[in-house]
């Protein structure tokens, strides 16, 4: 293994030696979106094993990777005990450093980056702020257009947030990691 | 005693009902769950898919200031808050350097000791021995008891035994006079945080969980998570659309389930804050 | 300074630990340089003068290793070698000689991993431990003498 | 000791024995050891509180041999002792009577030598709280200084052998200090040399020693080598048990159970 | 005066790549009493071994160190060497400069520093080393053979064929073992019974077999050529003389929904039986856990009807000691259940079935009489999905190893089905075919090509049951990991090859090593294949590891053909590395003591007295004394001995002693 391979930093981050997955597709085969991906557990497995810099670079650029849930299904079936959730974290975590998500995905990484950002407004999740964050970048605007007023009516939404009072403290751990991006 | 409680953010919002379930069957077993002071959110899904760090100083904090309160146990009932405070504690327990890192940026002491429970494991250990007592009125219907990923996986760290077929929540429920159905989608994803952004996947995995359930006659789905719940509850139009046909059967959580049994109402079980209507009497 | 280097002996029985360190070795698994070994026909055979002996001669650590209880090819030499440690241990532990210098194990002859791990974990403790100076000073008597 | 003293005579006389070990008078306030062979030697013959030397070391020793099959005085520790070398095959039956003495100095009779261990499971080892607590106290020692103590303690150590010769249980023709081919424990005393004698006289004795003290109590400079003695006679018991001689049990060491703790291997 | 040669060798590359094996040598020619020094390509080749034959007589040299592999290795080779130059074999040894060197360290200047201390360790000890001589001692020419399978099978005929005695013992109440559970065997798709139960009746019927059915290994001592094997014949309940095998008892008895191990659950037996119809003895035995008469004291109905009354019911199991002069182990294999794999459902869904469970069903005389029919329902199922590697490969919850049959049994149950179900349809999730084997995969070929089994590569995640079909959750890794979900009808887990779970146990009675996964170990993984490390002992067919039965049956006859070998001479000779107890000149005699601590510790008892008398025939001294024909040199006895009076030939006091000081100190 290289130490440009993308395996290798796979490796040194996770401790997943891609190098034991034997192509036996299980993970693939158990995978609640598999057939939605361009690029399957499996055959991410194989690519990065090939230390090819152009398949490393459609990983990155790939849809699967965030269309991935992490319900865990693949490790715990896995006859070589790879954690391929934990090898997709570092994946997913590396696309979006680079700017390289891809566009089908913009959703989901939207969803999230809401969802980080509304935490690290209050502290705790507001759940009206983060459908109003995420409304607004992704551009959805009338989606579930009927739920938040049905949700308020049942006492499931709160119009106001919660703060939680270590402010400066909870700061220090966004500080330096997660960039809010103006996309 | 006193036992931790971190409620986690959907509680407060989405799933209160869940909340409140909790709390009033943890009353009637005079049962005192306190929760931590100034918690925050865990993450969830969003922090370990964006970043690594914050994935773990997250749920760190938390643990940590449990820790200061000098909790023996910490309940938590969300799944995923669970799987990602467990995971937390795994992680940093195998590794130390990343510990040290944590540590720093939290500035509390932390020893990364706690005893984390979900929802079941406290429900086994201090509701389920009173129950003999509790229950007044058996529930007599089929219900599929659905655990969902993040209670059972990664199985190593969840220290599920039967991950493929989990069996607490059944024996619970067995408790509670209700029949638990054999079914082979106990574990199946529903589509978990893809709720909002991907509301068709939501409805597909949702939607053949609830086919299935449906197709071997359970009455209820039986649930110990605020995702699965919203999912197969809230999201019950994708899955309709999926299906192509309405499905009308109730979703509870497993507390709501023993606060009925228990023979508090409907409303303090928090049942009328559900999307699709629950009606328990269907086969007495 | 260059660093300590441990000076290790094993004494290992022929049948198991030997044959496991055999198999270490066809497996072309590495492990320190330090240890080297001597062999026994069994962990019965294995006199405690003989560990005794080593310390005298300047051994900074030993490996006592055998077959896994039950599986001693001659039935209990292994058994009986046991219970000799667990008194030997004890008299060595009351007498203030360190009872981490000598590590005990079963390797069986299938265990090649095991093998380099037990060489390897202990050359570590040696290290740490660092020489067994209390010891030489004891022993170095006679030379001294002699050198007089 | 009247009653001993005419069941000695009566056994020369008898010539069931040819001669009677016990205990005498010695100069001032000591006593030595008798050995009777003459009806009248027997009148010598006391036992009281001062009669602590273990005789049954007599019992192996080939001049003793020679005097014909003896009788012999035989307190508790004795007792002890004589039962361990039945055990060891050094001894039969018919080749000694035993004139025991309960502790509280009254003549006993003893038939065979299961009758002495039906005696002695009513006189069981102990080891007193004085040594207990100065084991513990040794033992709490840091290792290093632990080590210092005993180096310090044997530096007196000129290899007299006294210990070796009071031993009852020492009865080889040849000790292995002795043995040449090879050198395993080097004659002169310098520390490691003496390191090495006192663990090998330990060692032999493991699982063997009946806490008669015989060897500290010969030992002209006083090492307490008796406390490692004891401290193996409590890892005995730590690990396998009990402790003390026993006709049916074999040795400590020459016998095993598949499940013997051993929690310190790997 | 020591004249030690020694002999340095470069194992082709496998020692030099990594010792300075010139420095060796040149190191060790410079030790006191070495008179000769060198190194050599190949030592244990001819000219290796004409170069130390030479060294010998040029240089008169009384002692040989060969610095090379290990002495597990090449000892015997090197020893007989020296003995053709005249010098005493034991007076040569080795030092392991591969296994223990080289190979686990990387080339330095400490690699070779070790490899030079290990060479004068070994200088050091042979100048103490004594001349020996072999020990004879006579041979019984009885075999005992462990396991009636195949391999048990074909090693009894073998030897028995040779003019030797043979004892066949059985664990069950009939030989047979798995081969007689097969259908039809790969690849040319014989019955297996066919060709099996002729030999099956042979070896009833041969004069120098005794078969011994029902029966279990209790006890070995005793070492080769002289074993004592205690046999525990479990009691049958029957009279087996007076049994004429009419069959009436099984009809009759009452209790009958046993599940039948011999059909794998899948058919039902009587409490009294026969396991299968062409079983050899073809008598019954009574199972007592599920006889009603054995559990709550009513029935007899077998004594009423038995028209030779042969039934006992107060029979014990019985204990018979025998003299063996060597044993073969032949226990075979066991299935692994797959029930560590709940997400293949089996156990769950009773069409989810083993391989074995197919053999069953495919065989004519199977519960169905060799239609396929499911488990479930009797339905011949339309689709089956074959899941190979079930447990095999899989070190997560199965074994890691290759179960080696499973790629050849799953082509040849595909085909079965296409033979028998023609419209069916049949598909295999494999991640390899291993087909390597005469005709093998020529089979694999035609399954595909002619008989059209649909070959998946990759794997199955889940199988669950929605609508009475089993949903088949896998992948097509060949199609960029397409997901592939099949309806099926039935599934058959090819589950992985396992030790038999008694195989531990077994081994430790016998002394013979087995590796992790309790599949007794070879003496050499290449050059001594049916050795065990324990003399005397051989093995055969799967208990050694997953075979094939051509595999077995060659095995098998390997392990015969030891074994007649052995019997082919009145004596053998056994290295003379044994305990002795010393003497010395009078009056001393011996050093002993007699304090026997030895022989209580001495595990095969082979420590008695011996009675020193003086002229007039009076004892003056009782000492110890090792019958050398029982002791086997553990040594145990030595580390006893407090005053050193016993000592071992070849691992002496002195030898171990020296070793200790010359690996301690260097320069």
């Amino acid at each position: 293994m290289d130490k440009e391979d993308l395996s290798f930093k796979v490796r040194q981050d996770t401790g997943v030696n891609v190098r034991e997955c034997y192509q036996c597709g299980k993970c693939t085969a158990g995978c609640p979106v598999g057939e939605r991906m361009d690029l399957r557990p499996s055959v991410i497995m194989r690519m990065l094993q090939s230390g090819d810099t152009a398949s490393e670079e459609e990983i990155l650029l790939s849809n699967s990777i965030w269309l991935c849930l992490t319900c865990e299904t693949c490790y715990s079936r896995c006859p070589m005990e790879l954690d391929i959730p934990k090898v997709f974290d570092y994946l997913r975590e590396k696309s979006y450093a680079e700017g390289k998500v891809n566009s089908q995905s913009s959703d989901i990484v939207t969803f999230h980056k809401s969802f980080l950002n509304a935490v690290e407004r209050n502290g705790r999740l507001h759940e009206m702020t983060l459908i109003l964050d995420y409304k607004i970048h992704s551009g959805n605007l009338f989606q579930d257009i009927t739920l938040a007023p049905e949700m308020y009516s049942k006492g499931k939404l709160h119009l106001l947030p919660e703060h939680i009072k270590d402010k400066k403290g909870f700061a220090r751990l966004f500080k330096d990691q997660f960039k809010k991006r103006k996309s | 005693m006193k036992i931790g409680f971190y409620p986690g953010c959907s509680l407060t919002g989405s799933s209160r009902e869940y909340n409140e379930s909790l709390l009033a069957i943890a009353k009637e077993a005079g049962i005192e769950l306190v929760e931590i002071n100034d918690w925050n959110c865990c993450g969830a899904t969003a922090a370990h898919n964006l970043n690594k760090e914050l994935s773990l100083s997250l749920p760190a904090r938390n643990l940590a200031i449990a820790e200061s309160e000098e909790m023996d146990e910490l309940v938590v009932p969300c799944a995923a808050c669970f799987n990602r405070l467990v995971m937390t504690q795994h992680e940093l327990s195998e590794k130390k350097d990343l510990k040290k890192v944590i540590s720093e940026k939290l500035q509390m002491p932390f020893k990364n000791e706690i005893r984390i429970l979900n929802v079941l494991q406290f429900l086994e250990k201090h509701i389920v021995p009173r129950l003999d007592q509790l229950v007044k009125s058996p529930l007599e219907i089929d219900v599929a008891c659905y655990y969902g990923c993040l209670l059972v996986r990664p199985q190593n760290v969840m220290k599920s035994e039967r991950f493929e077929d989990p069996m607490s929540m059944d024996t619970i429920m067995q408790k509670l006079g209700a029949n638990p159905i054999d079914w082979p989608f106990k574990t199946e994803c529903c589509g978990a945080g893809f709720s909002i952004s991907k509301t068709e996947i939501v409805g597909e995995l949702s939607g053949k969980i609830v086919r299935n359930a449906t197709g071997r006659g359970a009455k209820a789905i039986v649930v110990a998570c605020p995702m699965c719940h919203s999912n197969l509850d809230m999201r019950r139009p994708a899955i309709d659309s999926y299906l192509n046909m309405k499905m009308d059967i109730p979703v509870i959580y497993i507390t709501q389930a023993i606060a009925l049994a228990m023979g508090l109402t409907p409303r303090q079980a928090g049942i009328q804050r559900h999307f699709v209507p629950v009606n328990l009497t269907v086969n007495r | 300074m260059t660093e300590f280097e441990p000076k290790i002996i094993a004494f290992v029985c022929n049948w198991c630990t030997y044959a496991g360190a055999d198999l270490t070795g066809t497996s072309r698994i590495k492990y320190a340089q330090n240890v080297k070994i001597i062999r026994f026909p069994c962990t019965g055979r294995i006199d405690f003068m003989l560990l005794l002996k080593s310390f005298g001669e300047g051994a900074d650590g030993i490996i006592v290793s055998g077959c896994h209880p039950n599986d001693c090819h001659y039935t209990s030499g292994n058994f009986h070698a046991r219970r000799r440690w667990i008194m030997f241990r004890g008299l060595l532990d009351m007498l203030g000689i360190d009872v981490r210098r000598i590590q005990y194990s079963w390797v069986s002859a299938a265990e090649g991993f095991k093998w380099a791990d037990i060489v390897n974990s202990t050359v570590n403790t040696i290290r740490e431990l660092g020489p067994y100076t209390e010891y030489e000073k004891v022993a170095g008597y006679l030379e001294k003498e002699a050198n007089q | 000791m009247s009653e001993l003293i005419k069941k000695a005579a009566a056994l020369l006389e008898s010539k069931s024995v040819q001669v009677v070990i016990g205990y005498g008078k010695g100069t001032g306030n000591r006593t030595r050891t008798i050995f009777a062979t003459q009806v009248t030697e027997c009148e010598n013959l006391i036992f009281d509180s001062r009669c602590v030397q273990n005789l049954a070391v007599y019992l192996t020793k080939l001049e003793i041999k020679k005097l014909g099959k003896p009788a012999i005085v035989a307190p508790v520790p004795v007792l002890r002792s004589i039962l361990q070398l039945a055990v060891e095959n050094q001894i039969t039956e018919s080749d000694l009577v035993i004139l025991g003495i309960t502790s509280e100095s009254e003549l006993i009779d003893f038939e065979s030598f299961a009758a002495i261990e039906t005696f002695l499971t009513t006189h069981k080892i102990e080891i007193e709280e004085k040594y207990t607590k100065t084991i513990d106290a040794i033992k709490a020692m840091p290792v290093a200084e632990r080590f210092a103590y005993w180096v310090k303690e044997l530096e007196s150590c000129f290899k007299c052998y006294a210990c070796r010769g009071a031993c009852p249980l020492c009865y080889c023709t040849r000790c292995t200090v002795d043995d040449n081919q090879p050198q395993w424990i080097s004659v002169a005393s310098h520390p490691l040399g003496n390191l090495e004698w006192h663990i090998m006289r330990a060692m032999h004795l493991a699982g063997r020693c009946t806490d008669c003290e015989a060897c500290y109590n010969a030992c002209p400079m006083g090492i307490p080598i008796h406390l490692l003695t004891k401290s193996m006679l409590q890892d005995v018991a730590d690990n396998f048990g009990s402790y003390g001689p026993s006709l049916d049990k074999q040795n400590t060491l020459s016998s095993f159970k598949p499940d013997d703790k051993e929690s310190f291997i790997r | 005066m020591s004249k030690i040669g020694v002999f340095i060798c470069h194992c082709g590359e496998n020692i030099s790549a990594t010792v300075d094996v010139a420095r060796v040598a040149e190191a060790a020619g410079q030790l006191e009493g070495v008179a000769f020094s060198t190194d050599y390509k190949y030592m244990c080749s001819d000219p290796g071994q004409t170069m130390i034959k030479q060294a010998i007589k040029e240089n008169g040299l009384n002692g040989v160190v060969v610095g090379s592999c290990s002495p597990r290795m090449h000892e015997p080779t090197f020893r007989k060497a020296c003995q053709e130059a005249g010098l005493n074999p034991f007076m040569c040894e080795m030092a392991n400069l591969r296994e223990h060197c080289s190979w686990v360290h990387d080339k330095s200047e400490a690699t070779t520093q070790k490899a030079i201390d290990l060479v004068r360790t070994l200088v050091e000890k042979v100048k103490l080393n004594k001349p020996l001589f072999s020990i004879q001692v006579p041979v019984t020419k009885t075999a005992l053979v462990i396991g009636g399978g195949i391999a048990g099978i074909q090693a009894s005929l073998d030897i028995a064929s040779a003019g030797h005695q043979v004892i066949l013992v059985e664990k069950d109440p009939s030989i047979g073992g798995h081969m007689s559970q097969l259908s039809e065997t790969f690849p040319t798709l014989d019955c297996s019974q066919c060709i099996l139960t002729p030999r099956m009746v042979e070896v009833a019927q041969h004069p120098n077999i005794k078969l011994m059915t029902y029966a279990e290994l209790e006890k070995l001592e005793g070492s080769i050529g002289n074993f004592k094997a205690t046999i525990r014949k479990k009691a049958k309940s029957i009279d087996e003389d007076l049994c004429n095998g009419c069959g009436t008892c099984t009809t009759k008895c009452p209790t009958k929904k046993i599940p039948s191990e011999f059909n794998t659950g899948l058919g039902m037996r009587t409490a009294i039986y026969v396991p299968f119809p062409q079983a050899v003895p073809n008598k019954p035995v009574i199972d007592k856990e599920n006889c009603s008469y054995y559990q709550k004291g009513k029935c007899k109905v077998c004594e009423k009807v038995c028209p030779t009354g042969a039934i006992r019911f107060d029979q014990e199991d019985e204990l018979v000691e025998l003299e063996v002069g060597a044993v073969v182990i032949a226990t075979g294999f066991d299935i692994m259940q797959p029930s560590g794999f709940p997400e293949y459902g089996y156990g769950k869904y009773k069409d989810v079935i083993t391989g074995l469970q197919f053999e069953r069903l495919a065989s004519a005389s199977g519960p169905t009489l060799g239609e396929i029919r499911r488990p479930s329902d009797g339905k011949i199922p339309e689709k089956i999905v074959f899941v190979a590697c079930a447990g095999s490969r899989d070190p997560a919850k199965g074994v890691p190893y290759c179960s080696k049959i499973c790629c050849m049994y799953t082509a040849k149950h595909a085909m079965l089905y296409q033979h028998k179900v023609h419209h069916g349809k049949s598909y295999i999730f494999y991640m390899d075919i291993r087909a390597a084997g005469k005709n093998y995969e020529e089979f694999v070929r035609r399954a595909i090509v002619e008989d059209e089994v649909n070959y998946i590569r990759g794997r199955v995640s889940k199988v669950y049951e929605e609508n009475g079909k089993l949903i088949v959750k896998g992948v097509d890794t060949l199609l960029s990991a397409k997901p592939v979900e099949i309806e099926a009808d039935m599934v058959v887990l090819a589950s992985a090859a396992v030790a038999n779970p008694g195989a531990e146990a077994l081994a430790q009675k016998m002394h013979v090593s087995y590796d992790s996964y309790n599949f007794f170990s070879e003496a050499h993984p290449k050059l001594k294949p049916v050795e065990t490390n324990t003399a005397g002992i051989f093995l055969a067919g799967a208990c050694q590891a997953p075979k094939d039965i051509p595999e077995t049956v060659s095995q098998a006859s390997g392990a015969a053909s030891k074994v007649i070998i052995l019997f082919s001479k009145d004596e053998l000779s056994r290295d003379p590395l044994i305990a002795v107890v010393n003497r010395s000149p009078a009056p001393v005699f011996s050093t002993c003591v007699g304090c026997f601590m030895c022989a209580s510790a001495c595990p095969y008892q082979a420590i008695g007295e011996e009675l020193i008398t003086n002229r007039q025939g009076k004892v003056i001294k009782k000492v110890a004394k090792v019958n050398p024909g029982l002791c086997q040199g553990c040594g145990t006895c030595v580390a006893f001995c407090r005053s050193k009076s016993i000592d071992i030939q070849g691992y002496s006091n002195e030898q171990m002693c020296a070793e200790v000081i010359a690996l301690l100190n260097h320069e």
